[in-house]
């Protein structure tokens, strides 16, 4: 299991690579992996504030619920702070498990998790200012999947 | 008690975070006591139900105790991911 | 969008970190590896076979239902098959889209689908002797969810 | 017409692949035929249950016509993924 929080950008293909890496047990590795998006072409800068004295705890202990209740072989989550340009990766995560239902399962799980109860917030600077990213309601909602 | 804020809410009070001596009982009266203080205290709180809180690092309830609490931290509803 | 059938083996980061790459208008990217499971440690080869004429264009329908249903921004699949060792990936799943949602629901889709109506066959090699692997109840059921 | 056999339904029979003259209306008559053949053949096709059938590299139905068809492959249920 592994939590990295940093403003480093990191290499998704490596990471994939390097996790669960000679593991013979597992049958099925989802990663998922955000990036910054600009569907209308106006976006200078996303700009990832968070809270240092709790994240990598918040985050460990999602990961630690998913772990748990998928019976996962390996977890990763990373998550950047600081300046992203348009097409950077955010954050990335990625289950290991024998089979798919529980990979796919736990990364989703991890993710609904990560957008509504990880201490991190978005503010988009664009051509025409600066906006803090609201959360959304069927981002709240999602958790009441699990 | 050390109360940090971030996001929109630190843009509104003006600090990342400040030492607050208060003998509030739980985060509503610290909230109540911070908006007679000073207009940015009165907007950045101005409407609860955009908040969240949070007592030393841990997600919490508007009308938790205070007693014991070393940190508290006060942001809109988080977008990560 | 990309399939590909073949015996040579894959490098699944490289492949991650050429998806959709460059792209500003996607904010989720989802994959999905497959892996050689050997649970007991008996396992000394996995054969896949598979039915040359039909497995690109069976695997192409599959992926062409997926990036309609969810308005994927790209797919990609690739598939191997002849001899593999335990840990080795058999096959790889990419969707890319605007939202996580849809980047799940379509991986996990063309998942559903590859295993039980791409033409493959996989056959076990372990201490004990050979064996086709059966297909299961839950997979042909797991269609039923889409 | 070329029959096409796969996974143990190939090891069953002997071949990958056959030319078979046929005037079989269905696949489910030229299962028939085919099974009066030969016993490797009687093993193969015991239980169409356990079998699953492609006319020209589409997925098909046992009561499926065979006019116009040149490719038939017969095999188990797939494992793909």
């Amino acid at each position: 299991m592994q939590v990295r929080v940093q403003s480093e950008p990191f290499d998704a293909g490596a990471e994939l690579n390097g996790f669960a890496q000679g593991r013979t047990d597992i049958g099925a590795v989802v990663s998922f992996t955000g990036v910054v998006r600009d569907t209308d072409g106006t976006l200078q800068e996303m700009l990832i504030e968070h809270y240092p004295g709790m994240t990598t705890s918040a985050i460990t202990k999602i990961v630690e619920e998913a772990v748990s209740r998928w019976t996962l072989a390996d977890a990763l989550v990373i998550h950047r702070h600081g300046p992203l340009k348009p097409g950077e990766p955010i954050m990335m995560v990625a289950t290991a498990a024998a089979h798919r239902a529980a990979a796919f399962a736990a990364a989703d799980f991890l993710m609904d998790y990560l957008k509504s109860r990880a201490p991190f917030w978005k503010k988009e600077i664009t051509d025409q200012g600066a906006d803090w990213v609201a959360a959304k309601d069927e981002d709240e909602d999602a958790l009441n999947r699990w | 008690m050390n109360v940090m804020y971030f996001a929109w809410v630190r843009e509104r009070i003006g600090v990342p975070q400040e030492t607050v001596e208060t003998e509030a009982a739980t985060v509503n009266d610290l909230i109540a006591e911070l908006k007679t203080r000073e207009d940015r205290y009165a907007a950045a709180f101005a409407d609860i139900s955009a908040l969240r809180v949070a007592l030393d690092q841990e997600l919490s309830d508007f009308d938790a105790p205070l007693a014991g609490v070393r940190e508290v931290a006060f942001f809109p509803p988080m977008t990560g991911g």
